[in-house]
């Protein structure tokens, strides 16, 4: 292990080791307990002139009541829920398909259909914009979940047919032959034999699209408008011009939008940090 | 007669007290036709502005918000607002008719306004009160009075540049001032040079206020809201600034006796006085599906009574298009009224990007704010607008 | 060597159905079909899209006409083009600090004390969070008036600095903002790549005498080789493709000059003034063109990998 | 009846060939070994009877059918792997009866198989755990008992024990010799392990480079390998093989400094002929002094002194007993004539 | 001098003790083998010495200097690795100076020694390339290389070859022996295999639990192993172990159907004691009747006949020749009784 892992080191060493952990942890996080004690200060606080003092007094009910019942934030969370999750769902689907069919089958295209999906992962995703607008405005799809989600699921299939490619790859081979061995049918080996080892990627794989699209802006803006579609990234900016400068308000709508993600991330921690091995380091 | 079906509107009124407004004409509105579904959907203001181009190809609403002039032609060019002339028919074009020019593109009317305001210069009376200073009537005079205010340690004018419409609003007033109305608007409308003497002028005499460090340092950092606290908290002075700007002071804990209100000073002896009023407006969409409602709707947002109401300092706080409606008891609507229907000879503009075409808007307020933070570009400024000015109005 | 006969075919072979019979031939196809028809209706058919597009004049509302090379032309000698792609390098470069910034980070966290895992957890929470917030929060922390930086800066008797307001450092601070989550993410990377570090070329190197810097230069260094390359891939196209940050930040300003090329695309094509689609699409192509050949590099080292096994 | 016949059997993997044209007959029942060097072409062998490779050329028959372009399930053959490939998550039990249930099989037919197959390979006791709650050698019994429960005419195991640790191995190649008396199915094994090989075989077949060397029993390819290939691959440690020429009928050989005649039917003078002799032949003459010794190895009942002859060639002896030679000593060699093998230099043919 | 003293040397992990109170002397230019069952704590001694881990009580000492707190560089000690731990992104030429270069030693000296290094290991072709590019026995000689560059006074060997296959393990074998006469050095060996054991040692060390059960020159061990323990680990196939009781001075087996006086201090009537006896002195009397051959193993040149008592015990039997016992037959077994060990069953000391 690197560096010389500490309990071999001087008492002293340990000790001023543990005692600046927490406080490089809090220099790193300190935009965030920044907004955090933002988001319990009464809104005096600001007119006053107090920004980075701790809160005269706890006013966390006031402006959290304000971000969910007196805006739309609720409204935002609900479609961010109801764009996440079906993406989450799709794009983890096809890409256990496309992954178990580009690290099973040997045949001629397979490495450049693999390599077609990892390239559209790395498109700077702009160039797709107008097409992309214009194919949804289409669809009669423009300004609706659905017409998100269905990006979302097929933007999101690159990286992922990228992951689970790899991860099948790296099951052993001789498990799908054994079964062939005894006559299961190949797509009875995809759902009997594969998905359930797929399970710990499949996990991972989730956790890390639920943040992907929770935090997407961009398509946002570009394929949606108005509070009936527009998920909570594109909800936090028009709450922010509702209330420019009550930064109260605003730090709490910041919060609350990105709480689900961090919630998410710190449930299922595991999963999440060994989605990104698995998906980047291997 | 009655209406039946479905109305969908879609607002940018997106602010809390121009959001309550519309919501509550819609509602009255819907208790006058009890069987019409009224469904309304507020936007992000900054947001509606991308957004309308999409919902105006799909998904179309029967009523939306849009700005008068200029910023109008686009959509009525493509087919997609509808001709609303016969709404205009009779009598509703007396009582409209200041804003009817705003309204008429090709010789026929594409939507209806709801309301315009007043800019001008809103400043605190208690500090003018305090330095001994008065309203400036002359350039001269205004010149005097920053001078002092810079020297008591405080701005002249709190601004907020990042997103570039309040630049503009400075230019409107000192190029109207400098060389009139009809050279400013025949700027905006590509006949003239950006590069030319008169407007140089008008950067003179802009040059001499950034000089004396009448603007708020970190103007480019702060949306308009952001800008305010400055003239809330005493910083600074005076804000150019729309009537809208009243309500949000006055939130932000300013009475009537420490804000006030007056017209932009004379600059060139003998230039008519002429005004920026932008005008918000009402359309239908060409794809829309009750027409006939969105048509009712149009007259009854017009409508005297609703003019009055709307337009209340409680509500919008602006001035009424109906000429036949009553102007709220409020100060400073008063002051605006009273400016824009006798003192302002000159002509009323819309706005700088209400007048020009959206890509010159932009690219000329990017310069506008270039200018106010390097002064000394000014050369490579004028020659990229007019670079720009000849492709755009090509 | 012996002779030997094989019976006869029996019949059983051709009563199977001609799945049956290509079953292995068939099934990749089956399994491919859905991702690759969502992959081409929205990814490669929009690409090939955007490089017609980009020889159209199109208000996105009316006809289209074809101009040909015209906006590439335009672009040759837009400024605003210049200065985008200059932000695009600066970010290029600027972002890349994210990496060792990482490594380091991920060094100082590679201990085994109690409640270490809680402590890579909220090192790595800047990335979890939304850029929209990420950027809210930096320009509050770099507010002129109220922000932090500049009470910091007040009592070491510097500043104020307007960083978004600046042009000469607002390209700056939102990279810094930036980097907050990608080293986050670099971090995380190379917590797991120092997972994977051969203990025992770390004893052997002990016994050859390296410590500390030589340590890490000669033997940690190079074995985290396939992390730092995937912390690589990620920063760069993460700095392409930067956007939130920006439209959050500054909305390109102050006068354009935080532009990056996807933020401008963006603008001209889609934002309040713009609606120019042919003319976004050309800078899309540019942008493009700049991410192929990222994308190239990767798909060759990954094509010798393949290779290699 | 149901012994696997190859006829002809090529395999190439695009322009590259592997198996050059194997022709094969084993009976029904045989317990048929593959050995030969790394990258021989084994695996791919025993993995184109299984249909799991594709036969380029030539026809495979199990049975009377002739199976060259059938799927492997519909084969009749189960295939036992080096890494067990069990479905981890599936408990013993599951994983044993998954083949029938996926075909098909009604539960009570499966039970009764998976019992079966479990008595036979005293699995009883783990019926329910996971393949991670196993041992490596009960995990490969696991494996041989899904293998079992199927029915297959031709059980196939590609180097089923090489992941065990030595122990291991020993008791798992009992165990696999143990169920080939029992249910007397035909069975081929690949492996490298010579120990293996020996014991287990009815037939060995030796690999190389695509080719069949030489198809035996183990003890006639031992005693009598048709080549130099075979004789140097088969025992260990390996025969010994030292450069002679024929002269007047006799080997004459340098590095024993000696002429010899063996009982063979020597060929003409001059030829370049290689001497084998295999190291528990030789027997070490204290009082010789034709060679040295370079080392000795003891590994307690045995020893290996390397010895160095004055040419330079090696040679290596086995001792047994309590008299050892010394390092450094100077010892001569002998050996009974008749154990002795001789073969073609160039062709490496032997000379019978 | 160069040797190296452990003194009363203890381990624990936290509150597991995994070395307890060791106590070893290992002499200048000795080649001393750790060997023992897997987990007996072989690999975390060696670690100790080299430093690698920290020694919780006692003392080490190489030469004449104690090492105990010393770092790994500071020891002059080299060890090479069972993974080999080369460099992955070095050549071998940079991989072997790699350990000079790092304390400063200037370039021509690095050069010389490397040159040096390559020599003895005949590794002048692969200098340029890097490990990935080499065989595994190549790169266990690159490995050895770097230790011999830095011209430590100890060698440690930690498994180097556990990874290689047979046949390269029986080379590298003897190059490691051949290293150890050329360069003289004090080495200290951990391994599992038998035949390394033997072959290298000058002294083996079998340990069992973090206790040493017997330290002794290899054929000692084998010939006088001090308990039980040492006895059955050392030697391959192991030592037959079967239950006797003694009687009235002499052994009675009843696996072996018989009481038989071994030439050793009998202990008192009715001591239980374990008879111990190896397949290479037991022989096949085909005349016996007394056990049943249960099975066969042909090697070649030798193969072991698995008996069964009638007791149910087991007994393993080497035999050579050309006449080996069938299975199924029904044999009997003699042996000399001087060959015979006895052992206290309760204590497992060895009784002589
Ligand atoms: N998919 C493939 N494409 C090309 N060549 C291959 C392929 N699979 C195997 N080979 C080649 O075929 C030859 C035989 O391989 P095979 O695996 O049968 O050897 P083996 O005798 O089983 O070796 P080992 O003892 O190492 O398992 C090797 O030279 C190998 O390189
Ligand atoms: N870091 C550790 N913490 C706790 N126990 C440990 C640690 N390292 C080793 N052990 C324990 O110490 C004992 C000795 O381990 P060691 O690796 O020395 O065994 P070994 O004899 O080398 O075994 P093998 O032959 O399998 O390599 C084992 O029981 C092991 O579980
Ligand atoms: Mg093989
Ligand atoms: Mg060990």
């Amino acid at each position: 292990m690197f560096p010389k892992p500490i309990e071999k080191s001087s008492r002293s060493i340990q000790l001023g080791y543990q005692s600046l952990l927490p406080v490089a942890l809090i220099l790193w996080l300190l935009p965030l307990i920044a907004v955090a004690l933002f988001s319990v200060k009464p809104a005096g606080d600001f007119s006053a002139g107090n920004y980075w003092n701790l809160p005269s007094e706890f006013g966390g009910w006031e402006n959290y009541g304000k971000v969910f019942f007196e805006s739309d934030m609720p409204r935002y969370l609900l479609n961010s829920l109801l764009i996440t999750v079906p993406t989450a769902i799709g794009a983890v689907a096809l890409s256990c398909m496309a992954g178990f069919a580009l690290g099973i089958y040997r045949f001629k295209s397979n490495l450049w259909l693999f390599f077609m999906f990892v390239a559209g992962n790395f498109v700077p995703f702009q160039i797709l914009m107008v097409p992309v607008r214009d194919l949804t405005l289409d669809l009669g799809l423009y300004n609706t979940k659905t017409g998100l989600v269905l990006f979302h699921i097929a933007f999101q299939t690159g990286f992922c047919t990228l992951f689970m490619r790899n991860f099948i790859k790296g099951l052993p081979f001789a498990l799908i032959e054994a079964a062939r061995v005894e006559g299961v049918a190949e797509w009875k080996i995809f759902v009997y034999v594969v998905l359930p080892l797929m399970k710990p990627a499949i996990a991972a794989l989730a956790v890390l699209i639920f943040t992907f699209i929770w935090n997407d802006y961009f398509w946002a803006v570009v394929l949606t408008q108005g509070v009936e579609s527009q998920p909570v990234t594109a909800g936090i900016t028009s709450f922010n011009a509702q209330y420019r400068a009550a930064y109260h308000l605003m730090s709490a709508g910041a919060i609350v939008a990105a709480l689900p993600p961090v919630a998410m991330f710190f449930l299922m921690q595991k999963h999440f940090i060994a989605g990104l091995t698995l998906g980047a380091v291997k | 007669q009655q209406l039946t079906g479905d109305l969908k509107i879609f607002s940018d009124m997106s602010n809390p007290a121009p959001r309550a407004t519309m919501e509550g004409m819609a509602a009255r509105f819907g208790e006058m036709h009890p069987d019409l579904n009224i469904e309304l959907t507020i936007i992000d203001r900054e947001a509606y502005k991308t957004q309308i181009r999409n919902f105006l190809t799909a998904n179309t609403p029967d009523v939306a918000n849009w700005y008068a002039a200029n910023r109008m032609r686009p959509y009525v060019d493509a087919g997609l607002f509808e001709d609303v002339s016969d709404v205009w028919e009779g009598q509703l074009s007396e009582e409209l008719a200041s804003t009817k020019g705003a309204m008429t593109l090709d010789g026929k009317q594409w939507g209806v306004p709801y309301t315009y305001y007043q800019w001008g210069v809103y400043y605190r009376k208690d500090i003018y009160e305090e330095l001994g200073l008065s309203e400036p009537a002359t350039f001269e005079e205004e010149l005097a009075n920053c001078q002092k205010i810079v020297d008591s340690g405080r701005t002249c004018y709190t601004l907020g540049s990042k997103f570039l419409w309040t630049a503009g609003g400075w230019f409107d007033y000192l190029n109207m001032r400098t060389n009139g109305y009809d050279f400013h608007s025949a700027l905006l409308a590509g006949e003239k040079k950006w590069d030319s003497e008169e407007v140089r002028a008008t950067f003179a005499n802009w040059r001499t206020l950034l000089d004396m460090g009448a603007f708020i340092e970190n103007h480019t950092s702060y949306s308009y809201q952001e800008s305010l606290p400055f003239l809330a908290q005493g910083d600074s002075a005076a804000i150019l600034i729309g009537n809208f700007a009243v309500a949000p002071l006055r939130d932000a804990g300013l009475t009537d006796d420490q804000l006030d209100f007056y017209q932009f000073p004379a600059i060139t002896e003998g230039v008519a006085m002429a005004e920026d009023a932008p005008t918000d407006t009402f359309h239908i969409p060409s794809g829309a599906s009750n027409k006939e409602a969105a048509k009712a709707f149009l007259k009854f947002v017009v409508s005297a009574e609703n003019q009055t109401m709307i337009n209340a300092g409680d509500a919008l706080g602006q001035l009424p298009v109906n000429s036949k409606s009553s102007v709220d008891d409020d100060k400073f609507l008063k002051e605006g009224f009273a400016m824009l229907s006798s003192n302002s000879p000159g002509g009323v503009a819309q706005f700088f990007d209400r007048d020009a075409p959206a890509e010159m808007a932009k690219v000329g307020m990017e310069g506008l704010q270039e200018f106010m933070v390097r002064p000394d570009n000014l050369d490579a400024i004028l020659a990229r607008l007019d670079k720009a000015a000849e492709r755009i109005y090509k | 060597m012996t002779t030997t006969a094989v019976p006869p075919t029996t019949p059983e072979q051709q009563r199977r159905s001609w799945y049956k019979r290509n079953e292995i031939k068939v099934t990749p196809w089956l399994f491919l079909f859905p991702a690759i028809l969502f992959f081409l209706v929205y990814v490669v058919f929009p690409i090939l899209q955007s490089f017609n597009l980009s020889v159209y004049a199109w208000d996105g509302l009316g006809e289209k006409e074809y101009v040909g090379l015209d906006h590439y032309r335009a672009l040759w000698d837009d400024p605003a083009f210049y200065i985008s792609l200059r932000n695009n390098l600066i970010w290029l470069v600027l972002y890349l600090l994210a990496i060792p910034a990482g490594l380091f980070i991920a060094l100082f966290l590679n201990q085994t004390v109690t409640g270490i895992r809680l402590y890579k957890s909220l090192f790595f929470f800047p990335f979890v969070i939304s850029q929209v917030v990420v950027g809210l929060v930096f320009t509050w922390f770099y507010d002129p008036t109220f922000g932090l930086l500049n009470s910091v800066l007040g009592l070491v008797g510097l500043g104020p600095i307007n960083v978004l307001g600046d042009p000469t450092y607002v390209t700056y601070g939102i990279i810094a903002a930036g980097l907050w989550p990608q080293t986050a993410y670099c971090m995380i990377l190379y917590l797991t790549g120092l997972n994977a570090v051969d203990p025992e070329q770390v004893e052997a190197a002990r016994l050859d005498g390296a410590k500390g810097w030589k340590m890490l230069w000669y033997v940690i260094v190079p074995q985290l080789k396939p992390a730092t390359f995937i912390a690589f891939v990620v920063t760069i196209v993460g700095a392409l493709r930067s956007f939130d940050l920006i439209s959050i930040m500054t909305n390109g300003g102050p006068f354009g000059e935080s532009r990056v090329l996807s933020f401008y695309m963006f603008e001209v094509a889609l934002s309040e003034y713009g609606f120019r689609m042919g003319y976004g699409a050309a800078i899309a192509v540019v942008l493009f063109m700049i991410m192929l050949c990222f994308i190239a590099y990767f798909l060759y080292s990954m094509y010798k990998d393949q290779k290699g096994h | 009846m149901s012994g696997v016949t190859l006829k002809n059997v090529i395999k190439r993997y695009g322009d590259v060939q592997v198996i050059h044209g194997i022709d094969l007959e084993i009976n029904d029942g045989e317990f048929c070994v593959f050995v030969g060097p790394s990258g021989c072409g084994k695996s791919t062998l025993l993995r184109m009877v299984a249909g799991l490779e594709e036969t380029t050329e030539g026809a495979i028959g199990i049975g009377t059918r002739d199976v060259t372009g059938m799927d492997p399930a519909e084969r009749g053959v189960a295939m036992v792997f080096q890494t067990y490939a069990l479905y981890p998550h599936m408990t013993v039990r599951d994983n044993m009866g998954f083949g029938l249930k996926m075909n098909g099989h009604p539960k009570a037919e499966i039970a009764e198989k998976v019992a079966e197959a479990t008595r036979i390979l005293k699995l009883e006791d783990y019926l329910n755990r996971k393949p991670s709650a196993l041992s490596g050698g009960q995990r490969q019994r696991v494996s041989i008992g899904r293998a079992i429960v199927r029915g297959p005419e031709v059980f196939l195991f590609d180097e089923p024990l090489s992941n065990l640790d030595a122990e291991l191995r020993v008791e798992m190649r009992v165990e696999i010799a143990r169920l080939h008396k029992e249910i007397g199915a035909t069975m081929i094994y690949v492996t490298h392990d010579q120990v293996e090989a020996m014991t287990l075989a009815d037939k060995i077949v030796v690999l190389r480079a695509g080719h069949i060397e030489q198809v035996g029993a183990p003890l006639d390819l031992y005693r009598n390998p048709d080549n130099k290939f075979v004789a140097g691959f088969i025992g260990s440690p390996a025969m010994n093989f030292l450069d002679g020429t024929i002269k007047q009928g006799a080997v004459e050989i340098s590095a024993l400094n000696g002429s010899f005649k063996l009982p063979l039917n020597t060929p003409s003078d001059g030829t370049e002929v290689s001497f084998g002799i295999r190291p528990e032949h030789l027997e070490i003459d204290p009082k010789g002094d034709t060679h040295m010794v370079d080392m000795t190895e003891a590994l307690g009942g045995v020893s290996y002194a390397h010895l160095l002859s004055d040419t330079g060639e090696k040679i290596i002896v086995e001792e047994r007993g309590d008299d050892r030679s010394q390092e450094g000593a100077r010892v001569g060699l002998k050996f009974p004539v008749e154990r002795a093998m001789l073969f073609d230099r160039a062709s490496e043919a032997r000379i019978r």
